[in-house]
């Protein structure tokens, strides 16, 4: 297991590496960064070779917190679930850190990046292989302390910075869910290890109810409500999402590796971890599958106007993500996790892809200001298709499985399951839609280039164009191992059946004539969708502003991403918070609190003010003061008698 | 026979008076002749109870209240007398340099 | 009855001249009202055998301390007498005020007891009571007597100090 | 019950620890030349904080006892000895102190110009005054210190302090000083009730009437409250931090605010454990008020120090809302926020002292961009910053998640409202960061700000190293603390009156 | 068989310290006339040389006790105690003179003499065993004030302090001898015990006795400066000579206190129930007022005037405690309080030089740079004054506040404490300018050993009673037994 340890180790010690002696590195951090990830990388498939032997490693490394009864450890667990991970991160990680070296070429910040991916990779794999709630969050933080960092890393610009408070503040909300749930648990169950908690879980302690604003409320629905409040920060669903698109503020590469690929599936992974504690609960399954669902058309909608290159993927991964809590919330894990990895591949692939484009455009993002880019930069060009081909869920692409799978989970639920189904059919045909928008308007058509970006338009160098064939191939045939119907096929499910007992698999049950028939429907839409995006981008045509114009007021509100932004500005960015706390301060400390005690010295000091006037320099009154005092003293006498 | 509230009365309105002058009359002569009006007052209690109690203690008292009273208006007077030859006044509302 | 009549008439002559001591406008005949009344409690410590005390009270205050007066208010010869307010403004105030106190302790006074008054009628002391007072001063009340002796002195050294010419002023 | 363990060295440490500064004080009277005075006075800090070595190695921590004791008859017609001790509540805290003074004193290096001699005098007996509130064992020896520090720190925010120094130190002053008179009546009441002594130990022993706990409590309260400074007797804390030197705002952050708290633990604990029952919903409500309304308060500022001070009112809030959980992890959870707030506030302002030192504002709008020029200080700024969030990982992170498991496990709805604090506070801390650090440089004076020097780094390695030490095995922290805690949560049982009450302070893991 | 002159030493011995106190200052006067004008200040010397060997004789005389020449004068502990705090005014209050004097150019013998002989009054007033010594022991020290505050002859502050301090002095003499007129008509004598014995058997519901009791307090209550009797403080403080000043606000205030304790606390104790709720009252409204009126002073001699009256308001609340800690409280505050009274004083002196007042608080701005030693004194005394540990004055107040809790006048301590919390707003002002203040000009600062000395040793008493008040505690304790 130490051994295993050094799996997080490497990178770190990669980033104190990279960070501290950035200055004399240089250019050479890089190395020193991918030579942390790749020895992860290598320790990973180890680990999966180990837990494909059936090992199963749990241990403590020390005892992190004691505190009377409550004692929490550091340690680390591998099983299924985490190698699955593993490997996810460790691939995805690499290959975007050896994508970096050419992308991130001349920046000024060059060895602070290569550290910052390190310590995301480190606080990443920290949470993916922690074995209790409380190292998972030291990861859950850590991750979002470095996606603060790299989307922040141009901080010269405002709305990059701007960005980086946000993510973390929105991912803070979640963040007081998940602590508040891991509070609950640790009162639940007396403990935060994983295995502990999961094996009290169903047992007589969690039969608690709680009378929660005005009604009942289970403690294990309550547990999985508030971890789940961390899920959908962590991983941008509703209504947690707004900081994600404004990531892409960062470098290409950390939208592919954190904003895509890994952090932002640490909510789906986490809820999938606590597999035991949601399917408890089938208020917190449901809620999990409707946000999830309507997320996935939420954001697909967006997605389907934005002119700027990497906000449609951006939308995009939330809308994916929404399939994934969606695949959860039914019950599905293994097809979540599933959908995970395989939308870790083809999303990487396209934000690489994208940063190739923008790489090549000097800078450039919105797509209104491209076009005609196929002939110029033909690789690039190559895998994004492939890329959209496999978002889109065009068979055999990566993405087709998976997202099927999850389809045919759902459309199998109980209860809403239908309607759930109809939502992911309806996000299936924007998914296709938007992706080819997006392959027509920049690489098809006419240029629209800037003539002085024209002439500079090159392909990227083999050190990025190399990953991306890397990924393109995984998006390819990543999806085959779980392949669906065919009998044993499924691999990944089979892989990770140990880690969610609890849940049959209804593609297991069942004939499997409804699924074929599903499968085609959902693969005919997203061609129906490619079809009219092809039909309308590829040789612009008026349709898309006719389109527009006819239906002004929904094109704006989407192009407008329901406003949703300007609501979070005027709220927190412009204002509305610090004036009020501006007004409250005002209010508050200066005039009541200060003003009662700067009152009182006033008030003394007027006593003192009228008593300088009583003290008048007249040796009678004076006199009179004391015959006065005696006066009233014999009076009070006489009173006090009588 | 007197009796003795008789001299007690005699001496409380002596007594109130020469409060009265001290807290009314300007001229510092005059407070300080309202001043003896109290100690005579006094005196008179005093000379009154020792008759009466038949102990000569409110004599003994008596003399060395007019000791003091002696003592006190040379110096009295001889403020005063500073006070007219730096002020040019003795009206004893004029001072009031310090105050407040 | 004698007495009573006696002492009627050294009260009303006390208080009248006492008022009229404070209410004069001229200092001087202030003086002579004080001269006045000096004398009448001089009979008033005779009325109550206290004769050696009525002779001090005459040669010590009205011989000395009136005189000193007297002496001082002509030296400074204040000529804005005639002229400048006799009692501050607030002296209807104060006469009240005077009232008050007089009620206060009188009240006071009349509702309470002195023990010697129960019962006891005062006696006479054999011979005029001067030796007895001698003897009082200079046994029990020898320290007093010193620390007297030792305030006329400071009163002496004071008024020197503080009144005499200098050179310097 | 808790005893009093003599001099286990067989050497007076404590008392070592108090009279050494006061003896560097008087060896600075006769130095004339400034640069010698700081000399004097940072080696004999730096030996105060050598002497925290054996103080550490000798303490056993698996005993609740007093330690390290010395007793000494004082005024023997009050009872009133030189009685000196420290448990594990205290011990971190003189430890703490001993750090800070030299921190303070290394940052004032430079940053202290004019009457440096002066300074340095006032530092030391700010140190000693400082040790000797945590050590004392007797109630009026322990007022002594509790007073007398006031006139250090006033001299040092009003003689060295800003522009609007004066109405901040007299306020400073006033503001404790109503607290703590109320205290002193308190204790003279406690002195007569208890039968005449001002010995700790015995008064933790002894049990007062159930009326006379809620006024003594009452007025301890007020006294330890304000220091803290709990809402809504707060103001003054602001104030005298943007006002004060660099030094003194280290202190006051790291030490002094950190003494109503110690007093809550030390005295209105185990002496009125009835009353503090009684109490406790009104502070727990004063508490979250003050989480939430410091934080909030914080991101209507525009100074930085004043930012950091309205942190200070909400990080104090965690503190106080552990405390009074009353139970083990609230408690302990409280004592290591204490002592993280001082590592963490500390290095705030160490912050803030580098970069005023250099240019002389504190608006945070004069600021911004300044991450390109000054990276290492960015870098610790940003350590720091992340500390004060609370990040997992660092110390405040245990501190705050530990309170809030200990109030968790008895006033849910607090610990809720209280959790709502962090994201606030990663609000007003990442926007102030930024507003700092990130954008483009707009003020033409940062553009060739100098970063930190070797000295600055010194100063502020030890709290960068503290932030991460305590964030990953806080046990060794938890581990000094817990038998003294243990021991105050089981004697104010033993103590409280009622029955039900005794249940509720018994932490059991599982809830109601 | 002893001689008659034995007779007479033997009989004169319990007065001895007083004899030479007077006897040093009739030497003055007499001296006087052979020193010339440069010189004088050898009289201070020799004065000072008189009340130690005045100081050398009372602490002989201590194993003596009883009560002498009829009942009269008491040697007690309680009259040795407060005989040596009026040493230590006194020995102080000539220690600031010497210099200032010369300075305002007024240095003649009777200065000196005058002080002693105010001393000697002060002595007969906490020995008095009869209300005739003690009345003329307070007219003798109130007499040597008179002239004393007046001793500026050439100016107007001086003479109008001095005719306010004679009449309202006389005034109040006036009523205090009223109300002792009323004492012996009840009791038949005046001597204190004789009217203790007289109260123990009277019929307490008499209100002839309240009458004389209250117009005791409203005498008294002047000499000490307690409101609604104190209007009289803040003029004359400011008007009298600065060394002067400085004496008043140590000795008669003290002086007044011991007769204060000595009369109400020994004679006046079957009267306790009604004598706390006067004493207590009184206590209440003179800290409320010197505190409140001293926030907005700006000359210094007359914000240390009400500092004067708020620590006598202090003082009283231990005297209302009552009991013999009450009174051992009172005495060791006035003690504390001497040294540190005077020592402000003398550091406000040697602001004085010709030319130049220095009494108004800004000229002490910058002090803290200019002077640093003066600075840092005046700091140590302004700190004690507010009653900060470890000083002195924290300890007085410790005990005083420690009284009234044990006597259950809690509500009394607490208004104690919040007063002495405003306090601390003027004191700190004081403070504030002398070191955050920029000096406006350079200020030379007059000084002279005798003041330094004086200054050191205020200093080093404050400091050390403040660390260690045991042995003076303990004293002052001990010293209550003849009273109590």
């Amino acid at each position: 297991m130490l051994t295993y340890a050094l799996i997080p180790l490497l990178p770190f010690i990669a980033f104190l590496i990279a960070g501290l002696l950035g200055k004399f590195l240089k250019e050479k951090a890089a190395y020193v960064s991918i030579a942390g990830v790749v020895g992860a990388f290598v320790l990973s498939v180890m680990a999966f070779f180990d837990v494909l032997d059936g090992a199963k490693l749990n241990e403590n490394f020390y005892s992190w917190i004691s505190v009377g009864t409550f004692s929490v450890n550091v340690g680390f667990q591998i099983d299924q679930l985490t190698v699955v991970m593993l490997l996810v991160v460790t691939t995805l990680s690499s290959l975007i850190h050896i994508y970096s070296v050419g992308y991130m070429h001349g920046d000024k910040g060059y060895p602070r990046f290569f550290s910052y991916l390190s310590l995301f990779t480190f606080f990443m794999l920290v949470l993916v292989m922690a074995n209790n709630f409380l190292v998972m969050f030291v990861g859950w933080e850590g991750v979002g302390l470095c996606s603060y960092l790299l989307i922040g890393f141009w901080y010269e610009k405002k709305s990059a910075a701007d960005a980086g408070v946000k993510a973390f503040v929105v991912n803070r909300v979640g963040d007081f869910g998940f602590v508040l749930g891991v509070l609950l648990i640790f009162l639940t169950c007396g403990t935060l290890d994983f295995s502990e908690v999961f094996a009290t879980m169903g047992t007589s302690v969690t039969d608690v109810t709680y009378h929660l604003f005005g009604g009942d409320i289970s403690v294990v629905t309550l547990i999985s409500l508030l971890l789940f409040l961390g899920a959908t920060g962590k991983s941008a669903q509703l209504p947690l999402y707004v900081w994600l698109p404004d990531a892409m503020e960062g470098p290409t590469p950390v939208s592919a590796l954190i904003h895509a690929a890994t952090m932002v599936t640490a909510g789906v992974f986490m809820v999938a971890r606590c597999a035991p504690i949601f399917s408890l609960s089938e208020t917190a399954m449901n809620t999990v599958a409707i946000v999830g669902g309507l997320t996935a058309v939420f954001a697909a909608t967006i997605g389907l106007v934005q002119n700027d290159i990497k906000r449609v993927i951006a939308y995009s991964t939330i809308s994916q993500l929404g399939y994934m809590f969606l695949a959860l919330g039914v019950g599905a894990f293994s097809a979540g996790i599933f959908h995970l990895m395989t939308h870790a591949f083809f999303k990487g692939l396209l934000f690489l892809a994208s940063g190739s484009v923008i790489h090549a455009l000097s800078g450039e993002q919105d797509m209104r200001k491209m076009g005609a880019l196929k002939p110029k930069i033909k690789t690039t060009w190559a895998v994004f298709f492939i890329g959209a081909l496999a978002l889109s869920g065009i068979p055999p692409f990566a993405g087709f499985f998976s997202k099927d799978e999850i389809l045919w989970n759902v459309y199998n639920a109980q209860g809403v399951g239908l309607f759930l189904w109809f939502l992911g059919i309806l996000g299936a045909f924007m998914t296709a839609f938007y992706s080819f928008r997006l392959i027509y308007l920049t690489f098809y058509g006419k240029s629209h280039l800037d003539p002085k970006v024209e002439h500079h338009v090159h392909e990227s160098p083999k050190i990025m164009t190399i990953p991306l064939m890397i990924l393109a191939f995984f998006a390819i045939t990543i999806g085959f191992i779980g392949m669906p119907i065919v009998k044993g096929g499924n691999l990944f499910a089979e892989f990770l059946a140990p880690i969610f007992p609890h849940v049959e698999s209804v593609a297991e049950s069942g004939s499997h004539t409804p699924e074929i028939l599903l499968m085609i429907l959902s693969v005919l839409v997203a061609a129906a969708g490619w079809r009219l995006a092809n039909g309308w981008y590829k040789n612009a045509t008026a349709w898309p502003d006719k389109f527009a114009d006819k239906f002004k007021g929904i094109y704006n509100l989407l192009l407008n991403k329901y406003k949703v932004d300007e609501i979070y500005n005027y709220i927190f960015v412009d204002g509305l918070v610090h004036k009020l706390a501006k007004v409250l301060y005002t209010i508050g400390d200066v005039k009541i609190v200060d003003g009662a005690v700067n009152g009182i010295a006033q008030l003394i000091g007027g006593a003192s003010q009228s008593g300088k006037k009583m003290q008048s320099g007249y040796v009678q009154q004076y006199a009179f003061t004391m015959g006065l005092g005696l006066v009233v003293l014999v009076g009070l006498y006489y009173i006090m008698i009588n | 026979m007197i009796p003795l509230s008789w001299y007690i009365i005699l001496s409380a309105a002596l007594f109130t008076i020469g409060i009265v002058g001290v807290l009314s009359r300007r001229n510092i002569f005059i407070i300080l002749m309202s001043m003896e009006l109290m100690l005579n007052a006094a005196n008179i209690n005093l000379v009154a109870f020792s008759h009466y109690s038949q102990t000569l203690t409110g004599q003994i008292f008596v003399m060395f209240v007019i000791t003091v009273a002696a003592a006190e208006a040379a110096v009295a007077l001889a403020i005063i007398i500073l006070l007219s030859r730096n002020r040019g006044s003795i009206y004893v509302d004029e001072f009031n340099i310090m105050k407040g | 009855m004698v007495n009573q009549v006696i002492f009627f008439y050294f009260a009303v002559v006390i208080l009248a001249s006492a008022i009229l001591t404070i209410t004069q406008k001229n200092p001087i005949h202030s003086v002579m009202f004080m001269l006045l009344l000096f004398f009448h409690i001089a009979g008033v410590f005779v009325l109550l055998n206290a004769e050696f005390l009525a002779a001090v009270q005459l040669i010590v205050y009205a011989g000395a301390i009136l005189i000193l007066y007297l002496f001082v208010v002509m030296l400074l010869n204040v000529d804005r007498e005639s002229t400048a307010a006799r009692a501050n403004r607030f002296w209807p105030w104060m006469a009240g005020f005077g009232a008050l106190i007089a009620a206060e302790v009188i009240l006071l006074i009349a509702r309470g007891t002195f023990p010697s008054e129960a019962g006891q009628q005062p006696m006479r002391l054999a011979g005029s009571g001067v030796k007895e007072l001698g003897e009082l001063l200079y046994q029990k009340y020898l320290v007093p007597f010193e620390v007297a002796s030792i305030i006329l002195l400071v009163g002496l050294v004071g008024a020197v100090m503080l009144a005499k010419k200098r050179a310097s002023d | 019950m808790l005893e009093l363990k003599l001099n286990q060295l067989d050497f007076p440490l404590l008392s070592l620890f108090i009279f050494l500064p006061v003896l560097g004080a008087f060896l600075l009277l006769f130095i004339k030349n400034a640069m010698a005075a700081r000399w004097v006075a940072l080696v004999v800090s730096i030996i105060e904080l050598g002497l925290c070595v054996p103080l550490l190695l000798n303490f056993d921590s698996s005993m609740a006892h007093m330690q390290f004791g010395e007793s000494i008859p004082w005024i023997a017609a009050w009872n009133i000895n030189y009685r000196l001790g420290v448990d594990g509540i205290s011990i971190l805290f003189v430890v703490l102190a001993a750090l800070l003074t030299v921190i303070s004193i290394m940052v004032s290096w430079t940053a202290i110009q004019d009457r440096v001699r002066e300074f340095m005098i006032a530092m030391l007996f700010l140190e000693a005054a400082m040790i000797g509130v945590f050590v004392s064992l007797d109630l009026f020896l322990f007022y002594i210190f509790w007073e007398a520090m006031l006139i250090p720190m006033y001299l040092l925010i009003g003689i060295w302090g800003g522009p609007n120094r004066l109405y901040a130190a007299i306020k400073f002053f006033l503001y404790t000083l109503v607290g703590s008179v109320l205290m002193l009546i308190a204790i003279i009441a406690v002195y007569f009730a208890a039968g005449h002594t001002f010995d700790v130990l015995a008064l933790m022993n002894y049990k007062f009437s159930h009326t006379f706990q809620m006024w003594a409590f009452a007025a301890f309260f007020v006294a330890f409250a304000v220091k803290v400074p709990m809402f809504p007797v707060h103001t003054w804390l602001p104030d005298a931090h943007v006002e004060a030197p660099t030094a003194g705002s280290i202190i006051l952050a790291g030490i002094l605010i950190k003494m109503g708290a110690y007093g809550f633990l030390r005295f209105s604990l185990p002496f009125f454990p009835d009353a503090a029952l009684a109490w406790t919903p009104a502070i727990m409500v004063l508490s979250v008020i003050a989480i939430i309304y410091g934080a909030y308060m914080a991101f209507a500022q525009t100074d930085f120090k004043k930012l950091i001070a309205y942190s200070s009112v909400s990080h104090m809030g965690f503190v106080t809302l552990g405390i009074f959980a009353l139970n083990l992890q609230g408690l302990e959870g409280g004592i290591l926020q204490m002592l993280n707030h001082g590592v963490s506030t500390g290095a705030l302002f160490l912050a803030v002292g580098i970069i005023y030192e250099r240019t002389h504002t504190r608006q945070i709008a004069d600021y911004g961009g300044i991450a390109a020029r000054v990276p290492v200080y960015a870098t610790f700024l940003m350590i720091v910053t992340f500390s004060s969030i609370g990040l997992p990982g660092t110390n405040g992170f245990i501190g705050e998640f530990t309170i809030l498991l200990g109030a968790f496990l008895h006033y849910k709805p607090y610990a809720v409202i209280a959790s709502l604090g962090i994201i606030l506070g990663a609000g007003y801390m990442l926007w102030l960061y930024q507003r700092v650090a990130f954008g483009k440089i707009t003020n033409a004076h940062n553009e060739h700000l100098a970063d930190m020097n070797a000295r600055e780094v010194v100063a502020a390695l030890p709290l960068v190293i503290l932030v991460f030490f305590i964030g990953l095995y806080p046990n060794a922290a938890f581990g000094v603390i817990h038998a003294s805690v243990e021991n105050l949560v089981q004697h104010v049982n033993a103590k409280m009156a009622s029955a039900p009450a005794v249940t509720q302070m018994l932490s059991t893991v599982i809830g109601n | 068989m002893p001689t008659l002159y034995q007779q007479f030493m033997q009989s004169m011995m319990p007065i001895l310290p007083e004899a030479i106190v007077i006897i040093v200052a009739l030497t003055v006067l007499v001296f006087d006339f052979f020193i010339e004008k440069e010189r004088k200040s050898l009289l201070g010397w020799y004065s000072l040389a008189g009340i130690v060997i005045a100081a050398y004789a009372s602490y002989t005389l201590m194993p003596m006790g009883g009560t002498f020449f009829g009942g009269t004068f008491h040697l007690d502990p309680f009259a040795t105690f407060f005989n040596f705090v009026f040493y230590i005014a006194c020995g102080l209050g000539i220690l600031v003179s010497i210099n200032y004097l010369e300075v305002e150019d007024i240095h003649r013998g009777e200065y000196y003499a005058l002080m002693l002989f105010a001393t000697s009054g002060m002595m007969f007033m906490a020995s008095a065993g009869d209300l005739i010594l003690l009345y003329l022991g307070l007219e003798l020290m109130a007499l040597s004030i008179y002239i004393l505050a007046g001793f500026m002859r050439g100016s107007n502050r001086s003479n109008e302090a001095a005719i306010k301090y004679l009449i309202l002095g006389a005034f109040s003499s006036g009523i205090m001898l009223y109300g002792m007129s009323l004492l012996y008509g009840l009791a038949g004598t005046t001597n204190l015990s004789g009217i203790l014995a007289f109260l123990r058997v009277a019929d307490l519901s008499n209100p002839i006795i309240f009458l004389a009791m209250i117009m005791l307090t409203v005498s008294f209550g002047f000499k000490v400066a307690a409101a609604p009797f104190h209007m009289w403080v803040p003029d004359v403080y400011e008007g009298a000579p600065t060394s002067v000043t400085a004496f008043m606000s140590a000795g008669p205030k003290v002086a007044g206190f011991a007769v204060l304790l000595r009369v109400f606390l020994y004679t006046f104790e079957p009267l306790r129930e009604h004598s706390t709720a006067i004493l207590a009252g009184l206590a209440v409204l003179t800290m409320a007022v010197g505190n409140v009126m001293a926030l907005s002073q700006t000359n210094i001699k007359r914000m240390l005037a009400y500092s004067s009256i708020a620590h006598a308001g202090y003082a009283l609340v231990g005297l209302a405690a009552g009991g013999p800690d009450g009174a051992a409280s009172v005495m060791l505050y006035v003690l504390i309080y001497a040294f540190m009274n005077m020592g402000a004083f003398g550091v406000v002196i040697m602001l004085r030089k010709a030319g130049e007042r220095g009494e108004e608080i800004s000229d002490f701005a910058g002090l803290g740079k200019t002077n640093k030693t003066a600075a840092f004194l005046m700091l140590i005394f302004m700190f004690s004054l507010t009653g900060i540990p470890p000083l002195a004055g924290f300890i007085g107040k410790f005990y005083i506040f420690k009284s009234a809790v044990e006597a259950g006048l809690v509500w009394l301590a607490v208004a104690g404490v919040l007063f002495s919390a405003i306090s601390a707003y003027f004191y700190l002002r004081v403070i504030m300018v002398m070191y955050m203040h920029e000096p406006k000009e350079s200020i030379e600062l007059s000084s002279a050993p005798s003041l330094a000395l004086a200054l050191a040793i205020s200093v080093t008493a404050v400091i050390v009673i403040g660390i260690y008040p045991t042995d003076l505690l303990n004293y002052a304790r001990a010293s209550i037994a003849g009273i109590m």
